[in-house]
């Protein structure tokens, strides 16, 4: 009995049955590796109170592009867990920032870093560590701290996912991926941390073995749905923006 | 009483890196440390895992996969290496990176500073501040010395939630650069046209100055 | 009474490997599970951070740069990669492991095992043997029903230092194949040419035998 | 100034200013990448005291590679920290388990993920993170455990090193390497544990650029000296044994 194929056909079938509640992460970091494509057919599937784990919850920059602030202005989203919830410059604005302010979402604020490392100890079997980051800040108070070597550290959890949505340059059939540059951000340790991780892949699906065992940058094993991203319009593609001034 | 321009505030920090150093760069006027010909063998992180990035690509060239913590296209040295997230985190907090060059609201003579959260918001915007603060070698801050209606942005004590504790060393605004010194600033250098009682009267702490004052090239 | 061979003990528990299951094979028996042609649709994990390697290398086509946790010069399959150690055991602990083979000096009805320390000595040869007794989805042991002076391996409680506590789900020996229970083992087959009693005779713990008990298929 | 060349002309060299006291790892697993030249030049540089750290304290096959127990048997090590201190093969041993009998050296035995992610956390500036391994286990006893979820887990703590010896399959002059199949293993944890990488290198070294970045499996800021591997009988160079009984 062959294994069932990892591809998909469309974006729908690669997000469906996605369960009211779910956690789900998003890759990428700015442009690069943000799953677009998937980020907008996951508004078009329509689950309920789900709790959205990524970098950001979106940039202030326009055109927008699928975002969390998205999926909080459809009523889907209960809770993110990201390192912006406001935008770092005061003159801008994030479009999730006043649905925020309003009370019709929560948000638990994390240092990047510290996001990384709870997914990347979900993905190691580790349920909590201790960081030397956000010690002092408004973001320890009333949380377990403990000395090791004269140094505070902070005590932080494991963040498992249900699914994570990442995007990719390469894959195989096997569901083994390559990354381009600094696409690669998020995307392991979120696919590593998750229970399910659907890609969204910028180029055709090669056969298994088309890449050297050791250039795969995400082992097949951590990836269970994959969909070729079409040329645009149909496909969401980056492109440059105005520079900002 | 303006003083430096914000690519003369970035080359006053720059001129302190040293050769081989790792250097992290925060978004706004410290990426433009990156862009001066005065450090010519710098290796640049930046917390999305690139290791090893130059400046920034020429319009036209721009490599669609690829930027800085900033999100602007830059272009790599061949030395570069990339990592992911987790990676690029493990490098900053196990103390790799020699100095992390950030913008700022407030900073205090104490070595706090403070650059996440304005005054009455709910939200934030972290990013990789907290960990780079916590864990460089040396953390660098640039900024304007006063906010738009003249109110100071060093102080005695940060009055915003501050981003870490006691952690920084060098402080570059338009007036000079300044170092935390428990009670007050030194100041290090001053910028050419600005005058120490100009300093002072725009500074929320005691304010330091040795009796041989630089004033800063540019 | 001699039963099955060690070939066909490791066939005996290779028959259970569900197709798309990922499989960690211990040094010795365990390692002669992916030298059969049982199970078609297997992805081979190893502790040094290979995954999906195939048969052993032919002689005189070894690939120096690449062995199994035991050593042994293997093939990759088309579908291979290869990770560090720190990520190899991300993937035992996180539990995507679903079977793990693996020897041991003894194995209790209630799920415990000994692999690691002999009787009397000081040190031990613990290897990944705990991070993947205590994280895999499932923990199959194969050893040889009694020592070689005829003492019962498979026993009410270990004598010796345990690897890990209640996760064995399987056991294969060269008389049958017993599944911890409890207060006894549940025989869950038998080899061909061993009856009932030589097993009762040679068990340190309570055996439960089915009504329609198989024969192993050899 | 441009900065100091990372490459060395001798093994001599490579391990020249190491510490009495020092606290070393040496990667590799099995054979493939085990950093033979420099175990061997370390036992002629004499350093004592020296706190040993990897997978195993050396093999009970014959011929003997550069070991541990080499180390041990002239009397320059105080402490292993590894995951076999014994063979698992009661009808084995190990050249190093009769001088640890003799109580002449001390040894720290470590499940090898917990040996792995401690070092993974030493090299993340992670002080301290929980495991569910050897819970239950006599290498618990008498040790802080703490449960998450309902499952019990373990406290380790970082293992940081002064020097990792590693070896590679590739390098540039920047420090940037490529490791080959399971040659990887230990290597990269070991080197991002380390105050100081040394590598032995088994191709000359290229220049700067010659990997693309995606492609670099150790990024140069992590090495610090490398010395190429010459030829056989200079350089040591594994081959096949006779098979195992």
């Amino acid at each position: 009995m062959a294994r069932q194929s990892k591809v998909v056909a469309s974006f729908a079938e690669a997000v469906a049955g996605i369960e009211d509640g779910a956690t789900i992460g998003f890759g990428g970091f700015a442009m690069p590796g943000v799953p677009f494509n998937l980020m907008r057919a996951l508004q078009e599937q329509g689950a309920k109170r789900l709790t959205c784990v990524a970098n950001t919850t979106g940039g202030a920059a326009q055109p927008r592009m699928p975002d969390i602030g998205h999926l909080v202005e459809r009523g889907m989203v209960a809770k993110v867990i990201c390192a912006f919830t406001a935008a770092t410059r005061a003159s801008d604005e994030l479009p999730f920032t006043k649905y925020y302010e309003r009370g019709e979402v929560e948000a638990e604020l994390v240092p990047q870093g510290t996001l990384a490392e709870r997914l990347r100890a979900a993905g190691a079997g580790i349920p909590a560590f201790y960081t030397p980051t956000a010690v002092g800040t408004e973001l320890a108070e009333g949380r377990e701290t403990r000395m090791f070597g004269g140094r505070e550290y902070l005590l932080e959890a494991a963040l498992p996912l249900d699914y994570a949505f990442i995007r990719a340059h390469r894959a195989d059939t096997s569901g083994n991926l390559r990354f381009r540059r600094s696409q690669r951000n998020f995307n392991p340790v979120m696919a590593m941390a998750a229970r399910v991780t659907i890609v969204e892949v910028e180029n055709a699906i090669e056969p298994a073995g088309s890449f050297d065992p050791d250039d795969v940058h995400l082992a097949g094993i951590f990836v269970h749905r994959m969909v070729v991203i079409p040329p645009a319009p149909d496909g969401i593609w980056p492109q440059m923006r105005e520079p900002r001034k | 009483m303006s003083g430096l321009n914000r690519q003369q505030m970035a080359d006053a920090v720059a001129r302190r890196f040293q050769d081989g150093w790792i250097v992290n760069l925060g978004v706004g006027i410290p990426t433009m440390c990156s862009n001066t010909a005065i450090t010519a063998d710098i290796i640049y992180h930046s917390e999305n895992g690139v290791i090893g990035y130059g400046p920034l690509a020429e319009p036209g060239h721009e490599d669609m996969h690829l930027v800085n913590a900033g999100g602007q296209h830059v272009t790599l040295k061949p030395e570069a290496a990339v990592v992911h997230h987790a990676d690029s985190f493990a490098i900053i907090r196990s103390g790799k990176i020699d100095v992390t060059v950030m913008g700022a609201y407030e900073v205090a003579c104490n070595g706090d500073f403070a650059n996440w959260k304005v005054a009455g918001a709910l939200g934030g915007g972290i990013g990789g501040a907290m960990d780079l603060a916590a864990s460089a070698k040396r953390v660098f801050i640039i900024l304007e010395h006063t906010q738009r209606n003249g109110a100071p942005r060093l102080l005695t004590r940060c009055a915003l939630p501050v981003t870490a504790r006691g952690v920084v060393k060098l402080v570059a605004t338009n007036l000079g650069l300044f170092e935390p010194a428990g009670e007050g600033f030194n100041l290090l250098e001053i910028a050419p046209g600005v005058s120490v009682d100009e300093i002072r009267a725009a500074t929320g702490a005691p304010v330091l100055v040795p009796a041989d004052l630089k004033t800063i090239a540019v």
